[in-house]
Order: C-alpha cells, then structure tokens, then sequence
C-alpha cells in the first residue's frame, strides 16, 4: 500500500555545504512499515520543479512518527527543499520500490557515494534490528564531504577515502584497503552512490563471487510503474526502477 | 444534483473524466489512491501488435512546468495484453479503452481486430500521433492520407467505439480531424505530445536516448486548448481535450472550448489523486454556475 | 580571453545575445538596466508599410511558465519609424535589426526597401510567422510557397542583411527553412510564437480579444530547441534560435543544436538585466569548458 | 530613471481576510523619488507566477527607505507574496508609469474600491504636503473588507460606502450623499478600482464639468512599454497603461 501524506518539517540540519537532513512530522496515521532502501516522491512547491523529486528514506522513527530525509543539493528541488522554513509542508508520496533484502550471511559492506549513502543508515539499522552488524565504506572527494559519520558509526565500523586523501584512504572506496585483500572479509555489498561507482563494485562482486545489491537513481516521473520512464536493462528486458527497483542484484542487470 | 454523465456516441461516461494513455498504467498502479470505478474513463498504455521494449534510457526530461518522455510505447504486446492484463483489470466498472498504436497499417488493424473481441473494451483510441516511434506513429499522425487510410482500414473491423487520437506537430489539425471523421472515427482526442527536446549542456548531449520526445504537462495546456476550440469547430463526432489539465478549472476550459470530456496524463504524476479532485471541481462550478449538467458546458465559450 | 564574436553572414555580432522582436521596444526601454551598445544586436518591434492600432485589448494571458500574445503588429508604420525613431536609435553601437511585416507581399517590399535605405539598419528579419494578423502573416509562415514568394520578393529589392522568421506552427519546419533558403534568406531565425489560446472559465470567455494568440516564454523552449535542431541539419545558412531562451544554459542549448546566435524575448519581461548574464554566463561556459571561442559551440552535440 | 532593486520583507501585515500591507526595506541606495498612481512590477517566485506582478506604490517613507504595498489576494502570485516569511528579498522594477498629477483646485475626492485603496494613500499624503486635504470616499462589499481606515483618516475626512450597508451608507460609492448633492463640493475626481466604478465617476465628472483621474489596472507583461500588450483605446489611439498610464484623465480614454 502506497499512501499520499503531508508532513511538517519539523528540523532542518545542514551537514555540509551541499547535505541537510530534513526530519519530517507525520500526522495522525502511523507510519506504513518501511524497507531500507525505499523512497518517497516528494513534491517541492517551487518554479522550476514540476514534478516529484524521488529520496530515499534516509532515517525512520515509527514511535515519533518521523522519517528523516537526507538531501543533496544538486538543482532547483533539492535547494528549495533545503531552504523551506520549518513548519512547512511536505507532501510525500510513498513508501515507493523495492528495498534491499536481507543477506544470507552476517558479513556485510555498505558501501556509499555521493547522496548514496543517504539509504544505508536506515539499511544500517535495519541489519542491526536483524543481528548482522553492518560495516561501512563511505567515499567522497574530500573531508568536508563526509556526513553524519557519527549516526553511521553507533550501527558499526566506518571506513572512509576521499578523492584527496583528506580523510581516511586516498583514492575511491574500490582504493580501500578492505577492497584489496584477496579473499574479501565480506560476501555481500549493498551499495548506493554514483553508477560508476556501482559498476565497479558489482564487477568487483562477481570476480569474488559476492551478491551485489545496487540501488540505481534514474530519472523518474510517477515513481509508481505507471509512466515507464524510468526502467533499467535487466536480464528480463526494461524494468522499470520505481517499482522492480531502485535495488536490483547487480547480476541482474545488463551490467 | 448536477448531472456528470456524458455521452461520447457509444460510450457512456459517468463524468467527463478520462486518464490519458501511457500515464496511467493498466489503472492498477493507482488503486491506491483513487477509486478507479469514479472515473469516467481510463485509456490503458499503447499497445502494439508485438510487445516492445521501447527506447534505451534516458526517458524523460523534465522542463519548465512540463516533461520530455521518450518511452517508445514500451508493451506487452496486444496478446499478453489479452491473456495476462485484460484478465485483471475487466473488473473495472468505467470505461477501459485500448491505445492502439502500429507501424503498419496491418499492425494497427490486427490489434484493433484483437481487442474487438474483448467484452469488457467499450473502445479504442487509435494512437496515430505518437511522437517517439520511429518508423510509423509519427508520419501517420502528421500526415492527413495515411492518417485517413489508418482510421478506415481499422474501421472495418472494429465495431465499438472507435476515438482516434491526433498529433498537435502539424500545421492544420482541424483538417485531419475532419480527415478522420470521414473516414469512420466515432471521436477524436487530442493532444498528442508536441514534439520537444532538450540538451544537458554541461555534457553537450542531448538529455533522452532518442534526442527528441513528446513534450506534456501544463506547459502545452494553451496549445492545447487551442487545438481542441480549432478541431471542435470543424467536426460533428466529440471531441476529447487533453493536455497539461492540472485541476478543474483546466478541465471546464477544454469543454469550454468544444470538449466533450477529457484525459488527464501527466498530472497524475504530481497528484496521483488529480482526476478526483478535478471531479468534484467540475460539480462545484457547476452548481456555482447553476448548471444541471456537464453537456451545458461543451462549447459555451462566448467567443 | 574568451571570443564571443559571431558571424552571421554579413552581420558581425560581438556576442551571440541579441533581443526579439516584440518583446524590447526599439532598445530605449531597456536603457535604465542594459547597455544596449553590449548587445550582440536588437531586432525591433514588427513593422509594417502602414500605421497599426494592433489588436484590442485584453492582448496578454499568463500561461504555465509562459505567456499569451496578441499586440497584433502595433506599431507607427515604416514612415514613422524612418522619420521618428532611428534617428533617436541610430547611436546604439549594435545591429539594429527592423522586424518587417505585411498583409500583402508588395507591403513586405515596400517596407523593406524603404528599410533597405538606412545606413545603420545593417538587416531585416522579416516576420512571415506572426499569429496574430489574421489577413496575412499565418498564411505565409504555414504554407511553403507563399513563404519562398515574400522571401524571394524582398530579396530582390533588399541587399543587406535579410534574415527570415519562421513560424513554428507547422509540420515541418525544416522544410520551410531550406524553401527560404533557396529562395535568397541570409539567415533564419526561429522561433516565433505558438499558437495557443486561454479561457477565463468564471467568464466563460477568451482571455484574448482576438480568441487565439502567440504563446513565449519558457515553456516553449523544448519545442523550440527540437525545431532549431531540426532546421540546422537541414540548412547552410547560419540559423537564429529562440523561444524561452532565460539564461545562458539555455541560450547554450540552442547554440549547441545548431545555432549561430540567440534572441531573448520575455525573459526581458522578468529579468530586464537577463542579456547582460546570459552574455557573461556564456563567457564562464567557455572558459569552464576550455573553449575559447563561442563558435566553438555551434552544433557541438554530441547527438 | 528606472530601477530594478532587491528589497527585504519587513513587516507583513494582514488586515482583513484578503488585504495584506508589506513593509519593504530599500538597501544601500536611497529611493528615488515616487509619484503617487506609479507602480512597482513585482517579481513572485513562486510556481505559476511567471510574470511580475503590477502593485501600486501604496506608502513611502524616504528616511527609512522603506515601501509600503498593499496586496489583495486574488490569485498565485498575490498569495504567495502575502505567505512569504520576514526576511525574505522581494525584487522590484520602479518606479513604473505616470502617477496622479496635482489638481487646480483645493477640493479633491479620492474614490476608491477593492486594492484600488491602495495608491490612495500615498497620493492622500501627497495632496496633504502639497497644502491639500484630502477627502476619501471608499466603497467595499461589507464593513469587513474596510482597509487601514486610520492611515487615511490621519490624513483626512474618510467616507465609506458597503454594498450591504454594514458600514457607511449602503450602496455603491456613487450612492453616497456626497455624490448626490446638485453642485458637488469637490472638483477634482481622483480614483483607482474596478472599472465600472471608474467609468460612473468618469461619467459623473463630466456631467458636472469636473476633472476625473482614474488610474487602470490593464493587465502587464513588461510594466516598461515594450511589450504593448496593457494598451487602451484613448482620442490618440493605443496608448500603454504602464507608461502613459496607470493614470489617466478621464476624458482622454475612450470611456
Ligand atoms: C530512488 C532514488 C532515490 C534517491 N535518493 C536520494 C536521496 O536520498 N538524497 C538525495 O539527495 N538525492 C537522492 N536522489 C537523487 C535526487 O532525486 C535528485 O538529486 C533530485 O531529483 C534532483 O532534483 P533537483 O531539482 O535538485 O535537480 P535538477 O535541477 O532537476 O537537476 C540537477 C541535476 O540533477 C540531475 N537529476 C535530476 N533528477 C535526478 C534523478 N532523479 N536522479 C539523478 N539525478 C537527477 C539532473 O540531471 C541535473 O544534472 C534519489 C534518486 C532516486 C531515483
Ligand atoms: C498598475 C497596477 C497597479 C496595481 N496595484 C495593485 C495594488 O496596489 N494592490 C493589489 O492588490 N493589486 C494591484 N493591482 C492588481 C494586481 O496586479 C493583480 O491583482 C495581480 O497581478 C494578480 O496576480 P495573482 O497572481 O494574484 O492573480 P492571478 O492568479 O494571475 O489571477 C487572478 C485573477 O486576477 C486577475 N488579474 C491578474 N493580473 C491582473 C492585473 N494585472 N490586473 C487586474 N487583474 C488581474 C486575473 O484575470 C484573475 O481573474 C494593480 C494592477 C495594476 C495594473
Ligand atoms: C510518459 C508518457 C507516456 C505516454 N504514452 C502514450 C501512449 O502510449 N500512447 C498515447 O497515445 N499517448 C501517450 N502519451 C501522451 C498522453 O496520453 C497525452 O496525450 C499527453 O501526455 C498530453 O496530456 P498531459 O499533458 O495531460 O499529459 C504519453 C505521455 C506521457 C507523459
Ligand atoms: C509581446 C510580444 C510581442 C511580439 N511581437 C513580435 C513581432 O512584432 N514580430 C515578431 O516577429 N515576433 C514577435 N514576437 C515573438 C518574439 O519575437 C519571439 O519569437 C517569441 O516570443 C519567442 O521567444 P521568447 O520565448 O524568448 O519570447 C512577440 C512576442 C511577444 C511576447
Ligand atoms: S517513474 Fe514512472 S514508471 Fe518509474
Ligand atoms: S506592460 Fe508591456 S507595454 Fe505595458
């Protein structure tokens, strides 16, 4: 069940300069049961910005009745967002796609990019609630880029590169030494961050024999299947990513 | 009690309200927010003889209060349509027409005879005008013979409501209506997508897979509109308006200018409850306006 | 240091960035905001042979993201603007182009050899695409012989600059465009508005006096840039895009699908100051992309 | 000259279900001088205000360097002008258009209706400094839609008229014993609301040999006489309402 509600900004955070966390304020109704790795189509009321802007859900709490949203700024939507005063409404459609599912073994890596990392705190959580210790590999171009490491830290280790070395290791999270030991101490990735990225960790996947699940961020119209814009070459033709994805295991794709 | 229902020659709607083809589904993805049996209508996604998988993505550019789609009539094909879809969605009480779209004129007349045999398939709308397939929709659309040849070849063996939907990228669209209306089309629907583009310019690459692509949403709404007032002045058979309807006051513009009813597409991406909405305004401005039925709207515009 | 010049035949442009018809006066009502001497050339108001009053009011609608026309070619005739306006605007250090309109294709010759006389008039854009004069300028955009008719007529008694509007209410624009191109056109420049119409439903009327008008501004960019795209590949000569041009990526835009320089219309409504940053954010386009020279652009799409 | 500013919103203040008075604060620059009757074109950024929007210069102080505006809700762009938060820039192109010019005479009436309150102010003090007293004559549906009735009376005598007679006489403004008099006490008509109004009172100056200046709100694309588009039919033809207007003398249109 798919549902339409408003809900208030109630906090407002920036953490960088291009990442703020919106904490919204549901309304009477709890809150449907989310999948890590589902988004919501969030309407923005400004010029500019047509139709709904798909984010992940980023941060559930069903007690207050409150999902947060991690937010990059990256055009019109997104900076209006960002800007809204507190108090403002917000009209979400959600919760939308398919989420990440659960492994079949403890030993994970998260592995996040850009706003990609925005789904893996609540993804985090969710293994924790299910016993598997979640561990992080979170890449960026420098130090400054780095967001909310402490939310992420109290699921589990956290490891960093940046593109400038600045923090953790240089280079890209494939750079990372938990990347480079022949047998890998891991046997699933969840990942969500630019494509390249996702690319080279589903190639990395396959060659040790890793499931890869990769959650793609194509443009999106309805975000409910019904306009098809949306979809991905998989093994099985177009599908669509709002509603076969936006995670897929990497093998399935034509990747 | 304003009176909503319409009557588009065979078709009975309950209100005016339609969903335009290839924005709604099957109607299914919307269960969840409006009961589908309250609308007039719901025209299911282009099908085609064989299934398609449509274009590569990028599919879709938004632009200023509008959209770019490139989607290329990705579907199952009229046969899956029969077996696997049809099967779930007859249990709808409102109108289901069929978007008949080909590259021959064999494909349109084979699928249409296909779904002719469907009980539960009061109609057709013939998808002459699509902008985002190369090898037929387009030139049919734009081009007044062929699209004559079309609508009456697929005329001949199809006997239910029969709405021929036309492109808005040519130069007179009131003589093709005209065109289609003699060659047997029991309505026309309109518009189409017109056909847009746009350019990332920071990678200087055209942002859809296929360059260009049907541009939709409120942006088009006053082409539109004024392509419904041109072609509901020149033929007898109804008119169904669309393009960019955003609420009610769009929707009663088009009958206004001549629409017996209307489809209501790209709209329903930002307010997945748009077609209710527009519903109840549609009554509202009727008994505001003292008016007893929707029918005293259609082409009461004092021009 | 970036080059901005352009070349546009004849014409040499400092920068891409020149104002359209319609939409900037004669250049003196921007004076307050612009130094129209910056500009890489202004196209003044559409004028005709003789005095217009223009269509009656109301001649304006807002439109999602854009706008409805319908001033109808208000303006003082070509006496007048020889006796009473250039002298005041001969001084701007830009290309001072006269829009040229006509009912009839003798007016159109008479009006631009009268033009042709200026010293400072270095070209002509002759207007064969405005909506909204019923008697002539619809027919001659839409129909390809008559528009190679006026362009070939004027030819002869017009040896500057001539750069030939076209409408975009039509099929295939590209084909128009080589027809004014065989016919003698040094240039094209496209587009001119949409037609498009709006309703005040409370009213139950036309929002315009004259029913249908020109739609600009932003929501028509998509069809504009697919149209500007599709007539660079079809001609030679260099082609001027426009229709909801509001800042420099999307003046990139255009030049990216092929053309050579831009016009900015209604955005000058919103933004009076908008040419002077759509020239300085080409400059920073260059200059991030390592380009130095804004030809560098002209179909540079990687389509 | 003509300028084209950034203002800051510093005071919103509602005074009836539907009139809303905003403070605008001027930055660094003084204001030009104003005349009464001109106009701001006011940029909205909201969706479905694509063009500037027309409002009257509905107060002035020089020293602050503040405007006053008063805002009817109507529509989007009025809307959103009337919900935006303290602090927000506001950007304005004016002074715009020809304003009220001043009478020949001592004994003046300002009529106005609906917004077209608005510019009646700023002329009221005006006419005051210019050893003036105003007379206002103001005609609304109901008591309740009366506007800022203290600032004008600050400035002189205030006459209402409602149409269901809740304040004032019951009426349209042409009903109030002022105008009814055989010979009127006033000999100059400055007015500014909904036309057929305007057009009463023109028809009223003329038959008793008054002078009548009615200020139009023709709708505005540029609000600078570029686009020809806010015309009325005057002796001399099309003139545009931004700049030859919004004020005009009765007896020059084609009333
Ligand atoms: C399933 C899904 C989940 C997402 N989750 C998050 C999230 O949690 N946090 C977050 O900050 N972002 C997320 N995104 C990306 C986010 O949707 C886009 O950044 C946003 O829509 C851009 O809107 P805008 O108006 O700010 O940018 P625009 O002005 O529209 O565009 C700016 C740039 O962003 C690109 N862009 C626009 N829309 C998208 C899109 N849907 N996907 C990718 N790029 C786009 C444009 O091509 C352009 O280059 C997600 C996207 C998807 C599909
Ligand atoms: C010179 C001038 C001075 C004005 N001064 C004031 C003022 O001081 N205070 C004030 O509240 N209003 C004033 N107005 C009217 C104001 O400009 C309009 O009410 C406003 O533009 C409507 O914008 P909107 O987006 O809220 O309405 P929209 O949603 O655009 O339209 C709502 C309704 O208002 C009508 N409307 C839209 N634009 C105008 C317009 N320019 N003139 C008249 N009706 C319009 C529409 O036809 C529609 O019926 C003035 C207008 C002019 C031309
Ligand atoms: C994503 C998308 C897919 C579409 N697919 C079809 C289609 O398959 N067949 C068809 O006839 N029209 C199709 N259309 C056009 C719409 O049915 C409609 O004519 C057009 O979008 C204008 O209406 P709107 O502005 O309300 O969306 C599609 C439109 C969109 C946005
Ligand atoms: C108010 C107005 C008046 C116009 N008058 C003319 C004209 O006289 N001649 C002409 O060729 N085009 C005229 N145009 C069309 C513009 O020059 C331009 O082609 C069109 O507006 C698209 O560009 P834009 O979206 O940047 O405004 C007019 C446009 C507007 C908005
Ligand atoms: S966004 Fe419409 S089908 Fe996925
Ligand atoms: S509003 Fe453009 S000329 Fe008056």
């Amino acid at each position: 069940m798919k549902y339409l509600h408003d809900f208030t900004l109630v906090n407002s955070e920036r953490q960088t300069d291009d990442f703020v966390v919106l904490t919204l304020q549901g309304g009477a109704e709890p809150l449907p049961e989310l999948q890590p790795g589902q988004f919501a189509e969030v309407r923005v009321d400004a010029p500019g910005a047509y139709l709904r802007r798909p984010l992940s859900i980023h941060d559930v709490d069903y007690d207050k009745q409150q999902i947060k949203l991690l937010v990059q700024e990256v055009g019109t939507g997104t900076r209006a967002l960002t800007a809204l005063a507190l108090g403002s409404t917000i009209n979400m459609l959600y919760p939308l796609g398919k989420g990440y599912s659960l492994p079949d073994s403890k030993r994970v890596l998260l592995v996040g990019g850009g706003c990609g990392v925005a789904p893996l705190l609540f993804l985090g959580r969710y293994l924790k609630k299910n016993g598997i210790t979640p561990r992080f590999l979170i890449g960026t171009r420098t130090a400054a880029g780095l967001v909310r490491l402490d939310a992420y830290r109290e699921l589990g280790e956290v490891m960093v590169t940046t593109e400038d070395g600045s923090a953790g290791t240089k280079g890209y999270v494939i750079h990372h030494p938990v990347m480079k030991t022949e047998t890998p101490d891991f046997d699933w990735i969840y990942t969500c961050g630019p494509e390249a990225m996702m690319r080279i960790l589903a190639k990395y996947a396959n060659k040790h024999g890793l499931s890869c699940q990769v959650s793609l961020e194509n443009h999106m119209a309805c975000g409910i299947g019904a306009c098809l814009c949306c979809i991905t070459p998989t093994k099985d033709g177009h599908k669509c990513t709002c509603t076969d994805g936006p995670v897929f295991d990497s093998k399935y794709l034509q990747w | 009690m304003v009176d909503l229902k319409v009557k588009l020659g065979s078709l009975e709607l309950q209100n005016p309200v339609m969903t335009a083809s290839g924005t709604y589904g099957y109607g299914e993805e919307y269960e969840d927010f409006v009961d589908i049996n309250r609308l007039g209508g719901i025209v299911v996604k282009g099908t085609t003889l064989h299934p398609r998988q449509g274009n590569d993505y990028p599919r879709m550019a938004e632009t200023p209060m509008g959209m770019l789609n490139a989607v290329g009539l990705q579907n199952v094909g009229v046969d899956r349509f029969i077996s696997e879809i049809y099967p779930r969605i007859k249990k709808y009480r409102t109108n289901i027409l069929v978007n008949v779209s080909g590259s021959t004129v064999e494909e349109y007349v084979e699928t249409a005879a296909k779904i002719n045999a469907l009980d539960h398939i009061p109609g057709i709308e013939l998808n002459i005008s699509c902008p985002n397939v190369k090898e037929g929709g387009m030139a049919f659309g734009t081009s007044c013979p062929s699209t004559i040849a079309v609508t009456a070849a697929v005329r001949e063996v199809y006997n239910k409501h029969m709405m021929v939907k036309l492109s808005p990228n040519v130069t007179n669209i009131a003589e093709i209506a005209l065109g289609v209306e003699s060659a047997g089309a029991d309505s026309v629907s309109l518009i189409n997508t017109l056909l847009g583009m746009a350019i990332d310019v920071e990678q200087r690459r055209p942002v859809l897979s296929t360059i260009t692509g049907g541009l939709s949403g409120a942006a088009v709404k006053p082409v539109a509109l004024r392509m419904v007032w041109q072609v509901a002045q020149a033929v007898k058979i109804p008119v169904v308006g669309m393009g960019g309807i955003s609420n009610a006051e769009d929707a009663i513009a088009f009958m206004l200018a001549g629409a017996s009813a209307v489809q209501i597409g790209t709209a329903n991406f930002i307010d997945p409850k748009v077609t209710e909405k527009v519903i109840a305004g549609i009554e509202d401005y009727l008994v505001r306006h003292n008016m007893t039925s929707v029918a005293e709207l259609k082409g009461a515009l004092q021009a």
